[in-house]
């Protein structure tokens, strides 16, 4: 069988019953006028699913557009085409992090991926681990800002000290094994 | 006689208004499915009596598919409503007998949906060559026919009849 | 005594004959199938050669039944029933299997093709036995004609039928016809005036000898079949007596109570609580809305009676009906606009300057509430930018899935007239500018020249929130130009919504009510969706205008016209043939069980008290055999589609297997069924 | 009294710690039970399904089978971790080969999966099954005359179609006015806070935080009111950054809803977690008992 094209393997990410849901776009623009991080991509949500039909590969996982989705939904439920829109960029991010290829300097990447290795070392999450993993990789400026924040936030009694944990971590870490084999080894 | 490899015999009843046209549809379009499957002509899904699907099996059919009209688009305004409630009750009636559930088939297609017909005929044609056989007239000269079956029903399932006094 | 089957089988130029070997099937055709006297081949079987051949096989070989293997039924089965005609055979003793669309066009493998195509023939042959001589049944029509709707579909079908001499009742549920057009202020691609086009139209019927218009009336009832429909309909009380009334309007003048007029001004201007809707009503009595006035409120006031000059005003009246026979019924009853509430994200009701289509529509009628000035919602103040939102509950799964058709000219037009009335710049956002008859091409590049602006987009959002300060006291609508790629904040004073056309809100019992099929959305279905638009499925039932689905007033005007072209024909011929494909139910067998009556939507089945059995009224059935098959004393039978012509159809089909497991190689037994 | 199983979330651990005091106190009040999960994990917040789906349907299930394992449905007072596991719910109830697969896994923690229980968003609780009229009779210190931006976020309503209304709904407007508060009309109230774009895409979230800022501040609110850590944080913290960047002097204070709904019932200020704001939220002081 013959391998699949791009947009192909992007709908197979979708889980749709059927077909792929991408198809059915008739490149209206409802998702891009409604995304509140559209001017700050380098291709509209549109644009970019247009790329992905027209099978633009490269174009696509070099874009920033999937890793500045915040996840709002709203492009989802007003896309006239009933297609799935900020699924699909989870569907993208997955998929540049699987192929390890992603635009340079984007911290959204390092970030999901330290903090899910967070969680799969304790079984919750724990903010000022966040801060520290991506933050010295921004501008000296946000670091400070968020410095500052954390020790406002320290003084009121909101950042935790220690890193929380879950009680029965063993098989916590051994239902991710199921699922995941490499994940207990980070 | 067809040791090597076996092709399904599949009767379809389309009705006049929607699937036949839908079949129809497929030919102008050229699109190609398998050879399996023998249309009937029926005015409407409605008219489709469950005698016909038993007697098409034990003459020796594989599969039978009752297309009709989508809900809401029937050409007699709600028959194929009907034939989705009969449908459902012959459905039943097979499972007793140990016919398989992808043997007997409704299918709505609309005039316009001749790809649909098709991929459904595919993918039916697909399941009972996977199936294997039905060998009912096989079946019944053994046992007699369906009649002596469904009289022997209550013993053999005599204990989930009994009823708690 | 055997039958003698012909059986035929069609090359159909290459079309057959380049995949299914179609000599070796007429050869073993006329080799192993029983009875079959005659097999042949030919190039073309519907060329009149071909026809030729089967009328001279009938008439020289003594063929008593005809089996034609070609193309599908629905193309040719009338040309070959009227062979047999011709050879002297009754055409019900033909039958067709389609080797074309249901084998050489979907098999490529020549083999199986074949055999497929020698299963469907002996399936064919063995039917084709069994059929019965049948005749058509004639029954007179009534030259009267009732049409339910009174827009310009409804007038026209009207105006048609009554100028060539048929006589018409015409029923409108509002006080007035016009319908939606009568709202209307301009009409594209050519501007001229709705009201001046339309209003000449309206008094022709209001004056016409042949048309009985029965006003602010509707369908209560409907019975009887094609030729012969007996209709009651329900006269709402007016409060006003027709007969007296000369429409003076002084009694319109005199009444007190005024309110909202949420159907004709939509919400945009006020009525009188005695009202006519719009100046040149048609009839031009007016009514009273007892909701609102103040004597049925309250008791008193009757200043309307007190002024009337002819003592029209009759409060006691009530509602009336009347019962009319027609032999032909055509259905124009429109459109509903799109709720637009229902995409809060426009804003409409929630932010003053958001209107609809409709809204616009009377802003600019000079009759309308605004006397043609094009102003924000305080009345005053004329728009410096308008934008025009397109696909407002079209072309979206959330709502309509379909295209409205209309609203992309509509636009235009409302941007040629509010550059016109108000010199301000006018903002189209569109998804796809669909502009397909004669001049509407035109009309959309004289727009690009006058200066409308025009963005590829589907509106986001419209709302007040301002970001920067161009936005601040502005509606900003929020698009993505996806020309350019970008999305844009496009500050405006006024925003116009483009709002769907849907099927009207009963629909679907109107349909249920006249025995005729809507789509998935609630549009009439049409016969066929190219060759047969205004015909329904039911004999004596025609459909016209925007009910059929979304439409512009050229086209619903030609099918106004082309369902009234299709009654004359009926009326003009005086009777109508019933297709025999009908069920009968055989008394001696039917046990009263009345499982059948029920199964009936156009309850063609009767039950006899007396005899305690049904009966089908065969003018009344379709046909379907949904009755057929549920009969548990097979006491119905359904002709051409009798359970021995299934059952020996479906041996023929399974004639290969039948022969290989041998106890059932036998004729068709068609009581034999197992149950 | 109706009882719940509840699922705090990360954040309410320590970063909105008054959003768990707050709907622990204002439950109590209004004869509601949550009994906390005994061990519940992160649900992921977006991070996991960037990562892997199956692994993020894995540890919301998670959650979800102890609390079928205490027969109770879930309630979630984040709005992150609400539709994570509302999703993971309604996946696995339709999908039950998925479901069996993660059954494999949820058995090394002696758990399973049957689909016996809802999910529901704290405020959902509040508005459907408490209900308006019984909040009415706990208030005992109506919050008169505060004006109040409703800020619903995103993932409270969305992307779940089957809402009544997705674009324009009306229930937390319904909440506040049942405490005595003055809910303005807040056009960006189902807009982005920017969630976690704020430590990937710093640039984007900002200008979400500053429209959503300039609107509430347009439209004269005195507090914002959320119903999700993540907005709260987002929406206060942000506030400096956001002065800094675009000139503005923003001070809008920014409280749970359950911190309003606990002071309209006389609660003291300290029980339900206000003073621990980086902006005090000066006008509810008024109301304190």
């Amino acid at each position: 069988m013959a391998r699949p094209s791009f947009s192909q393997e992007v709908g197979n990410l979708l889980y749709a019953a059927k077909g792929n849901p991408l198809n059915a776009c008739i490149q209206c623009g409802t998702c891009s006028g409604t995304c509140p991080a559209a001017e700050f991509m380098d291709y509209t949500p549109r644009r970019l699913i247009g790329l992905i039909l027209a099978n633009k590969k490269e174009e696509v996982l070099a874009s920033n557009t999937f890793w500045y989705c915040a996840s709002c939904f709203y492009c989802t439920v007003r896309c006239p085409s009933d297609i799935d829109i900020a699924e699909t960029m989870y569907a993208l991010k997955r998929y540049s992090i699987w192929k390890h290829v992603h635009q340079e300097g984007l911290l959204g990447p390092t970030f999901s991926e330290t903090f899910v290795k967070t969680i799969l070392r304790s079984g919750r999450s724990f903010e000022p681990v966040m801060a520290t993993s991506y933050l010295f990789s921004s501008g000296l400026k946000e670091w400070i800002q968020e410095a500052a924040m954390a020790t406002g936030l320290m003084l009121k009694g909101r950042m935790p000290v220690l890193p929380p944990r879950i009680k029965r971590l063993d098989n916590f870490k051994r239902m991710i094994e199921k699922v995941i084999p490499l994940a207990g080894a980070s | 006689m067809t040791e090597e490899k076996f092709e399904p015999r599949i009767v379809a009843f389309l009705c006049n208004w929607c699937s036949y046209r839908a079949a129809d549809l497929a030919g102008t379009a050229r699109i190609k499915y398998q050879p399996n499957v023998r249309m009937i002509r029926v005015m409407c899904s409605g008219r489709v009596d469950p005698d016909f699907v038993l007697k098409a099996l034990s003459l020796g059919a594989d599969g039978v598919m009752i297309a009709g009209c989508h809900p809401g688009e029937c050409h007699y305004l709600e028959q194929n409503y009907k034939a989705m409630r009969r449908f459902a009750m012959l459905k039943h009636t097979l499972e007793v007998f140990g016919v398989e559930d992808e043997r007997v088939r409704l299918q709505w297609a609309s005039a316009a949906e001749g790809v649909q017909l098709a991929e459904a005929i595919n993918d039916m044609v697909d399941k009972v060559r996977a199936l294997g056989p039905l060998n009912w007239p096989a079946k019944w000269s053994e046992n007699g026919r369906v009649k002596a079956a469904l009289e022997r029903l209550p013993e053999e399932h005599a204990e989930a009849m009994e009823v708690p006094a | 005594m055997s039958e003698k089957v012909g059986v035929y089988i069609c090359h159909c130029g290459s079309n057959i004959a380049g995949v299914v070997d179609v000599e070796e099937v007429a050869k073993w055709a006329g080799e192993n199938l029983d009875n079959v006297a005659v097999s042949r081949d030919y190039k073309f079987m519907c060329s009149s050669l071909g026809q030729e051949l089967i009328e001279d096989d009938i008439k020289n070989e003594g063929l008593t039944r005809v089996v034609v293997a070609a193309c599908s039924p629905h193309l040719h089965e009338k040309t070959f029933r009227r062979a047999c005609s011709n050879g002297g055979l009754n055409p019900y003793l033909c039958q067709m299997t389609s080797i074309r669309e249901q084998v050489s066009w979907v098999i490529e493998d020549k083999e199986a093709a074949t055999e497929k195509a020698k299963a469907m023939i002996s399936g064919a042959v063995r039917r084709v036995q069994l059929h019965e001589e049948l005749q058509p049944t004639e029954v007179p029509v009534n030259p009267h004609t009732l049409i339910v709707g009174g827009g310009i579909a409804g007038i026209q079908a009207a105006l048609e039928l009554a100028d060539a001499g048929y006589p018409v009742y015409l029923v409108e549920r509002e006080p007035s016809i016009g319908g939606h057009m009568a709202q209307f202020d301009k009409t594209f691609p050519t501007l001229d005036c709705a009201a001046c086009i339309l209003t000449p139209k309206m008094s022709d019927v209001g004056n016409h000898p042949n048309i009985t218009l029965m006003t602010y009336s509707e369908v209560e009832d409907i019975s009887g079949f094609v030729g012969n429909f007996d209709v009651r309909i329900k006269k709402k009380a007016r409060y006003v007596d027709e007969d007296t009334c000369t429409g003076c309007g002084i009694c319109i003048e005199k009444c007190p109570k005024k309110i909202v007029d949420d159907v004709f001004e939509v919400g945009m201007g006020l009525r009188k609580a005695i009202y006519r809707p719009f100046p040149q009503a048609v009839p031009n009595f007016p009514v009273i809305d007892t909701e609102n006035c103040t004597y049925f409120e309250r008791g008193k006031c009757k200043a309307c009676e007190i002024f009337c000059p002819t003592e029209a005003i009759d409060f006691e009246q009530q509602d009336t009906y009347v019962d009319v026979k027609a032999g032909n019924v055509i259905l124009a009853t429109g459109y509903d606009l799109f709720d637009v509430k229902r995409m809060p994200q426009y804003g409409h009701g929630r932010l003053a300057n958001v209107f609809t289509s409709l809204e616009f529509e009377r802003m600019c009628n000079a009759s309308g509430p605004t006397e043609g000035k094009i102003v924000l919602r305080d009345g005053v103040t004329q728009p410096e930018s308008v934008a025009i939102v397109h696909c407002v509950g079209s072309r979206d799964e959330n709502y309509n899935t379909y295209c409205s058709s209309i609203c992309c000219m509509g636009a235009l037009k409302f941007g040629h007239l509010v550059m016109e009335k108000t010199g301000a710049e006018v903002y189209s956002c569109y998804i796809d500018m669909r502009t397909y008859h004669k001049g509407y091409e035109e009309f959309y590049n004289r727009l690009l020249e006058e200066g409308m602006h025009f963005i590829r987009g589907k509106v986001a959002e419209v709302t007040d929130a301002a970001r920067i300060e161009e936005e601040e006291g502005k509606l900003i609508v929020q698009v993505e130009d996806t020309l350019l790629g970008i999305q844009r904040r496009v500050p405006v004073d006024m925003v116009i919504l483009m709002a769907a056309l849907e099927p009207r809100a009963d629909a679907r019992e109107v349909g249920l009510q006249f025995g005729i099929a809507c789509s998935m959305e609630g549009w009439f279905t049409e016969r066929h969706p190219k060759l047969d638009p205004v015909a329904t499925m039911t004999d004596g039932i025609f459909i016209a205008g925007a009910a059929q689905g979304p439409k512009d007033i050229p086209a619903t005007v030609a099918q106004g016209a082309a369902a009234a072209a299709r009654v004359q024909g009926m009326v003009t011929i005086g009777t109508v043939k019933i297709e025999p494909v009908v069920a009968t139910i055989n008394e001696e067998k039917c046990s009263g069980c009345r499982i059948c009556n029920t199964l009936c939507p156009f309850n063609a089945i009767e039950f006899k008290e007396e005899e305690q059995v049904s009966f089908i009224n065969t003018a009344l059935c379709k046909g379907c055999g949904t009755c057929v098959a549920a009969c548990p004393a097979q006491a119905i039978s359904g002709a051409h589609y009798s359970n021995g012509q299934i059952l020996a159809e479906l041996e023929g089909l399974l004639y290969d297997v039948v022969a290989s497991n041998g106890s059932h190689a036998a004729q068709a037994e068609p009581e034999a069924v197992p149950a | 009294m109706k009882k719940y199983a509840y699922f705090p979330g990360c954040s309410l651990e320590k970063i909105a710690l008054s959003y768990n005091q707050s709907t622990i106190e204002s439950t109590q009040k209004v004869g509601i039970e949550l009994e906390e999960l005994e061990d519940w994990n992160c649900c992921g917040a977006t991070a996991y399904f960037h990562v892997d789906e199956l692994l993020a349907y894995t540890l919301c299930a998670r959650n979800i089978a102890m609390a079928e394992k205490l027969n109770l449905d879930l309630v979630a007072p984040c709005s992150a971790c609400f539709k994570n596991t509302y999703f993971t719910n309604k996946a696995l109830k339709g999908d039950p080969d998925l479901a069996d697969n993660i059954n494999v896994a949820l058995a090394e923690d002696d758990l399973h999966f049957s689909g016996s229980i809802e999910v529901r968003h704290l405020m959902e609780v509040f508005v459907e099954d408490v209900g308006f009229d019984q909040l009415k009779e706990s208030v005992t210190h109506p919050l008169e005359g505060l004006r109040v931006a409703p800020y619903y976020g995103c993932q409270i309503v969305r992307p779940q179609k089957d809402h009544e209304n997705v674009e324009e709904p009306q229930f937390f407007e319904g909440l506040m006015s049942a405490i005595g508060a003055d809910p303005i009309p807040y056009a960006l109230k189902m807009r982005c806070c920017g969630g976690s774009l704020l430590i990937s895409s710093r640039e984007a979230a900002l200008n979400m935080i500053y429209n959503l800022l300039k609107n509430a501040v347009d439209s004269e609110a005195q507090v914002i009111a959320t119903a999700c850590p993540m907005c709260q944080i987002n929406l206060e913290c942000y506030q400096p950054q956001v002065n800094q960047e675009y000139g503005t002097n923003f001070h809008v204070p920014v409280v749970y809803f359950t911190q309003l709904i606990g002071l309209s019932m006389g609660l003291p200020m300290k029980a339900i977690g206000l003073g621990s704001e980086l902006i005090a939220a000066t006008p509810l002081a008024q109301y304190a008992t």
